[in-house]
């Protein structure tokens, strides 16, 4: 037991690869899915000891070395308030996910490809685990391709309903590929900077070359600078912030079912951690917004995604873009969140980054349910489905309301602390932004619901409630979604953590 | 459902309601006359409200001029009543 | 191509020379330029080679799909397998220590050598599969609306 | 577990959840007992003081507590609740009938809310259950009508929630004890008049409110929304939504002058547009502005006093209002007609209905011995009585002399309108040769009851009295609110606003007209707006990009003469060149951020 306590922090990454590389071999028929299911489970166990133990620490961090090199010359993977949170986030929605992906899966790939679905499946688990975990900035790129590279292709899976799910991922490979790039020649121009590329290390190194740019002789101002503009570009790219979120959409829409939940509640939010990490712990927040202003940028793009995010979702017809669109519009919230850098903003992002995974993992959920009885996620085949469909719909509406952020869900949490993130720090101009994002959220979510109780059908189908393998997994995250819209005081206490973490307050 | 239409004012009953309503305002006004109103304002210097006579006057100039007002805005507001239903 | 007798005698001198530098830079990997990732490119291209000339099918009749599909997994697993056989004689994950507990310096080569062999037979199985995936039969292509237009409406 | 444990508004919420499990006349017991068991619990906490908490967000929430208004307000609806169920039990609308208990409870939370957030939710379970109340009225706009009022309501609660935000967080940089705490605000800011963003909050709250209290610009939505509801459904529509958000002024805005001009002119324009109605629910409603201006105005002046009567004159206008739009939604249910043009002469097959309509429009314009009598006045005294004192400090005050001749005016006209317009052209006018009974025995006997109230508090003020907030002033007023002087004066400005109606009866003609409002705004020119100016103009747009789209180099791939199956994979792919084009222009941007920012 000792054994793995002390390993966790590897086996929590290594433990889904080695299975998906079996899964690939041996997971035919039915075995595929129970080989990601138990590794998934046995994730989610990892990474609520790995959050336990972080907050039993004084210093809030705990480390692991791989292949015993010590840092900076081997890969140091460390765990922190933060990035346990994140890992706590994957690894159950990555769980609840598999659990509901048994039939909808089985009923949206072919029966042959289904060991690799759920190889693939694992794959990106994987990567999304690593890029969260490790603390090497090369190291966070090659997860980076795992879990992108297992992504294109779970999207590629949904041609066998549509086949623009193959153009949505052709598009998704080209512009994750140059997000990826980008990232990578950021971390080289760093590399030639500091020769370092381990992310404590790196910022360590950063520090007397940021000393000498007021000097007469700066030291690799160039460089470091144009270094991190890539960075910050590849990563917006990974967490598709207004305006680069163009990959988003058709890929959420096209892939599988259950990829467009894994995909909706997990990999943006680990491109948004792996932002956080970047400005906070390798620039430095103090540089990054002191003197670089990332925190203008970074605040027009979010103000920018929560409205134009928020309007593009109003026009949808196909109930899936919708939500895909609703979820730039979230990311918006979460990068402003961090862009304000005082504690109510990041505590507000990381709570979002939960909620928002719960939620929207849930409506995804609710929506393959949807497509598994009605054969399409359009907003003419939810018509009246709310009698036919009581509880998921009902589970739709409830997450519905999360987005909006009505009080008793946990939109209202996140919400509440990022206005008053802004209003400390005299941006009204966002708060209203917030504001009104949440009214247009309103008419997008009423667009569906009013579909839903008042549409009348023309067509009967005869369709019954969803099997409980599919209900039971959309039930606990919208629940847990209103559960901790109630009770928040977990939440804001491991997002207060994190926040304290990042601004380098000592507990 | 043997009753006629009639017009108010042609049965003896609804003529009795008349007079009495008649009867009524003159009292009114009878008693008013005798009962000492003091000016709501008098600090003000405004004691207009102390006449004798005054409240059954202002009731019946309010009266008309709410009326009226009503009416002449009606006159540009009137629209049918299927007006947004038409859309 | 394959009715062109220069293209099939030119593969076929070429093909065991590219085996044996393929299997010379496997060897010299963990000392000089080389290593798993070139060596299983190399193999790749000696069979991508083989298939361009004469066919994908008769290629894949030399080495059959399951088993490059197989191997993609297999090298990873290898790879894998070194490290999570560390964890489990109680080092840390890949610390090739493990294998001669009594030796650490000693036992790295070793580790490196296994993790090496691991990496090639990925590369080649996942270039092999790469090019399958290219070559096997395409799909008949339908004209389904490919632009999203469809998608969107002003308001109600 | 004691009854002082139970908040009141569970005890309806839990009810929403019973009643549809029960049937026939177990349903009927039901949903009688349950507001009186709330009415109970009520006095209860009310007699306890009642406190709970519970911990949020590292503040703390007080969804039971007694403000000084709550007894009069927490009474008044659960009485409401049960005599609009004794009303509509002989039809059978479930859900509307769920719904109204979960209105009910919504307003009771309000009533009892200690913290901001408390409020806020209770406040938006109205607005649905509210709506829903609205949908399940079946009326051929119901569905419209409901849809605009939830989009008010719900811009409005974004106002409330918005303002919330800002007061709490201000708080808490100020280090209040209780930053959720939700009290007088008034206090706490000094300086009203001046619209800063340090007092955003504040005005955004008050906003919120106003929303629902039906102040201008928003009053359209009562007469909008109220008609579209069942007979029943309009009845408790009427009681809630407008005085809860009395109530919650009265807690936080009591004294700010605004409130005083809103008033004023909601006063007004209930008269005026309430004279040119002619569907007779319509009509009440624009009285129910008209009533809620008088309460607004009550709360402007801000005494003791006339928060008081701010407070009485809520609690007998739900009775009276309810009464009045049983009357008229009995009328309807019986003749099935709701324009005064196609009604008259039903006199003399309806006297109940009848007796219980006079009985509700003179309670409505404050006739003496009905309970708008004994409320309205207390109104009418204080801005005397404030006045005066402002006087005598030399303070400038003529807004409330000009406030107060507007209010006796507005109190003539809604005699004019509300009671005599409205008696005389459903029971008398020239007979529209309808015959209709009265209603069946439950609808007669909740008019019965509710006119007996408004009777009663007319007669006895006393017990209206000791349940306001500032009961010494009470009961002091109570001592002259029978003087012969104020009867007089309503006497006769009563009778002769009636004489007025009679003598202009040729001009008061009634044809089947609505009058437009500011709802205009946003039910025609917005949307004709969009669709003949926006929309084209959008689609446009979408062209153009389309076209520019199509222009782009990355186009071109698809006419290339490639080989057909690369050209097929190729497909969309210049779909990618616009997102690569951002790309590029993001590095852009963020080197110039970068590099140039700094060094300005």
């Amino acid at each position: 037991m000792e054994l793995i306590r002390h390993n966790l922090p590897a086996l929590i990454v290594v433990t889904p690869l080695v299975i998906g590389l079996l899964t690939s071999i041996i997971g035919r028929r039915g075995l595929g899915w129970w080989m990601a299911m138990g590794t998934t489970a046995a994730g989610l166990a990892m990474s609520v000891q790995l959050l336990v133990d972080v907050l039993a620490q004084g210093d809030r961090t705990v480390e692991y070395l791989m292949g015993n090199w010590p840092v900076p010359f081997g890969i140091g993977y460390s765990v922190d308030p933060l990035n346990a949170t994140v890992l706590l986030i994957v690894s159950l929605l990555g769980a609840v996910i598999t659990l509901y992906a048994r039939k909808s899966v089985a009923s949206e790939v072919p029966a042959g490809k289904l060991n690799f679905f759920y190889a693939l499946w694992l794959f990106c688990i994987t990567g999304l685990l690593g890029i969260t975990i490790t603390g090497d900035a090369f190291n966070l790129y090659v997860l980076l391709e795992i879990s992108s590279l297992s992504t294109y292709t779970l999207v590629a899976m949904g041609k066998d309903r549509n086949r623009r799910a193959l153009t949505a991922a052709v598009n998704y490979v080209v512009l994750g590929s140059i997000g990826a790039c980008f990232y990578l020649v950021g971390v080289a121009y760093l590399y030639m900077a500091t020769g370092s590329l381990n992310i404590a290390d790196i910022a360590e190194r950063l520090q007397p070359i940021y000393a000498s740019w007021g000097t007469e002789a700066p030291i690799y101002q160039k460089t470091v600078i144009t270094g991190f503009a890539f960075m910050a570009v590849g990563l917006s790219l990974k967490l598709a912030l207004f305006p680069l979120h163009g990959w988003l959409p058709n890929a959420y829409t096209y892939a599988p079912s259950s990829v467009s939940a894994l995909l909706a509640s997990t990999a943006t939010k680990v491109g948004a951690y792996a932002f956080i990490r970047v400005i906070f712990t390798l620039m430095g927040v103090g540089f990054a917004f002191g003197r670089l202003h990332t925190d203008v940028a970074l605040m027009v793009c979010s103000g920018a995604a929560i409205l134009v995010g928020s309007w593009l979702a109003i026009r949808q017809t196909n109930v899936k873009k919708l939500l895909a669109y609703s979820s730039i519009a979230q990311i918006g919230y979460i990068a402003l969140g961090f862009a304000l850098a005082n504690k109510d903003g990041i505590t507000a992002s990381v709570i979002h980054l939960f909620n928002h995974a719960l939620t929207k993992g849930g409506m995804f959920l609710a929506l393959g349910i949807v497509m598994y009885r009605v054969g399409g996620t359009r907003l003419s085949d939810l018509r009246g489905l709310g009698r036919k469909l009581p509880i998921t719909m009902g589970a739709f509406t409830a997450g519905g309301l999360g987005l909006i952020g009505v009080p008793l869900t946990s939109g209202f949490i996140s919400k509440w602390y990022l206005v008053s993130a802004c209003l400390e720090q005299g941006r009204y101009e966002l708060a209203a932004i917030v504001l009104v994002g949440s009214v247009l959220a309103l008419v997008y979510v009423w667009r569906v619901v009013e579909t839903i109780y008042f549409g009348k059908r023309e067509d009967e189908v005869n369709v019954r409630e969803a099997p409980a393998s599919m209900l039971v997994p959309t039930l606990i995250l919208v629940g847990a979604s209103i559960y901790f819209g109630v009770d928040s005081s977990f939440t804001t206490h491991i997002a207060g953590e994190a926040a304290d973490f990042l601004l380098k307050v000592k507990p | 459902m043997s009753d006629e239409p009639k017009t108010p004012g042609t049965s003896n009953r609804v003529l009795i309601a008349w007079l009495v309503g008649a009867a009524v305002l003159v009292a009114i006004v009878a008693v008013d006359y005798t009962v000492h109103h003091h000016a709501h304002f008098a600090a003000d210097g405004i004691d207009v409200d102390a006449m004798p006579e005054f409240f059954p006057v202002f009731g019946l100039v309010c009266g008309f001029v709410l009326v009226l007002i009503s009416k002449t805005l009606s006159i540009a507001l009137k629209r049918k009543d299927t007006f947004y239903a038409d859309d | 191509m394959k009715d062109n007798p220069i293209m099939r005698l030119a593969v076929r001198w070429n093909i065991p020379f590219m085996l044996i530098f393929a299997l010379y830079t496997q060897a010299h990997g963990e000392l000089g330029p080389g290593g798993g990732f070139q060596s299983g490119v190399i193999v790749a291209a000696a069979f991508i080679l083989y298939g361009l000339v004469f066919g994908g099918a008769e290629m894949r009749r030399v080495v059959p799909r399951w088993f490059t599909d197989l191997l993609g997994a297999v090298g990873v697993l290898i790879y894998a397998g070194a490290g999570v056989y560390a964890m489990a004689m109680g080092y840390e994950f890949l610390d090739h220590a493990a294998l001669m507990p009594s030796n650490p310096g000693g036992a790295e080569p070793w580790g490196m050598t296994i993790v090496e062999y691991g990496v090639g037979i990925t590369v080649f199985g996942v270039m092999m599969t790469i090019f399958n995936e290219i070559t096997e039969g395409t799909n008949p292509e339908d004209n389904e609306p490919t632009d999203d237009s469809a998608d969107t409406e002003y308001g109600s | 577990m004691q009854m002082t444990d139970l908040p009141p508004a569970a005890v309806l919420f839990a009810g929403a959840l019973l009643l549809p499990l029960f049937k026939g006349k177990w349903r009927f017991a039901v949903a009688l007992a349950l507001p009186l068991l709330a009415l109970a619990d009520s006095w209860a906490v009310i007699t306890e003081g009642g406190a709970s908490f519970i911990p949020f967000m590292g503040m703390t929430l007080q969804p039971v507590h007694v403000h000084a208004a709550t007894p009069v307000f927490a009474t008044i609806f659960c009485i409401m609740l049960a005599g609009g169920v004794l009303f509509s039990m002989n039809d059978d609308r479930r859900v509307e009938l769920t719904a109204a208990f979960v209105y009910a409870g919504g307003a009771l939370g309000v009533a009892f809310a200690g913290d901001l957030v408390t409020m806020f939710v209770f406040w938006e379970v109205m607005t649905l259950g509210s709506t829903i109340i609205i949908w399940s009225g079946r009326q051929n706009d119901s569905y419209g009508a409901g849809l605009r009022y939830f989009g008010m309501h719900a811009l409005g609660g974004v106002a409330l929630l918005m303002g919330i935000i800002i007061v709490v967080t201000q708080r808490l940089h100020e280090g209040a004890a209780d930053p959720l705490a939700f009290g007088h605000f008034s206090a706490m800011v000094d300086g009203w008049s001046h619209l800063g963003w340090d007092n955003a909050g504040m005005w955004l709250i008050l906003v919120g409110m106003l929303v629902n209290a039906g102040a201008p610009p928003f009053s359209s939505w009562i007469p909008d929304a109220y008609p579209e509801g069942s007979t029943s459904g309009t009845v408790f529509l009427s009681a809630f939504t407008t005085k809860t958000a009395v109530f919650t002024l009265l807690v936080a805005f009591a004294g700010v002058e605004v409130l005083i001009y809103l008033g004023v002119y909601m006063a007004i324009y209930g008269v005026v547009y309430g004279v040119n109605a002619n569907n007779m629910r319509r009509l009440l409603c624009y009285s129910l502005v008209n009533q809620v201006g008088f309460m607004l105005i009550g709360i402007g002046v801000g005494t003791k006093l006339s928060i008081d009567g701010a407070a009485a004159h809520a609690f007998a206008h739900i009775v009276y209002k309810a009464l009045l739009l049983m009357a008229t939604g009995s009328v309807l249910a019986m003749t099935g007609k709701f324009r005064l043009g196609e009604l008259g002469g039903l006199y003399r097959t309806m006297p109940v209905t009848m007796w219980c309509l006079i009985i509700g429009g003179l309670s409505i314009s404050g006739f003496p011995l009905t309970s708008g009598f004994t409320s309205k006045s207390m109104v009418v005294q204080a801005i005397v009585d404030e006045s005066s004192r402002m006087a005598a400090l030399g303070e400038p005050h003529t807004y409330l002399i000009v406030t107060w001749f507007l209010f006796q005016a507005a109190t003539a006209g809604v005699f004019l309108d509300a009671c005599v317009k409205l008696t005389w052209f459903i029971f008398f006018q020239k007979d529209s040769g309808l015959r209709p009974p009265d209603p069946p025995w439950n609808m007669k006997a909740a008019m019965i009851a509710f006119a007996f109230i408004c009777i009663l508090l007319g007669v006895f003020p006393g017990i209206l009295y000791q349940i306001l907030p500032y009961q010494g002033e009470a009961a002091e007023y109570a001592k002259v609110v029978y003087s012969l002087e104020h009867v007089m004066v309503m006497l006769g400005m009563l009778g002769f606003s009636g004489l007025a109606f009679f003598l202009l009866l040729p001009i008061l003609k009634r044809g089947s007209y609505i009058h437009l409002d500011i709802d205009w705004i946003w039910r025609r020119f917005i949307p004709r707006f969009w669709k003949e100016v926006l929309l084209p103009l959008l689609q446009q747009l979408d062209n153009a990009q389309k076209a520019i789209l199509e222009s782009l180099p990355g186009r071109g791939m698809r006419d290339a003469n490639l080989p057909p199956p690369i050209a097929r994979r190729m497909g969309n792919m210049w779909a990618v060149s616009v997102p690569v084009f951002l790309i590029v222009l993001m590095l852009l941007v963020y080197l110039v951020v970068y590099f140039v920012i700094p060094t300005l």
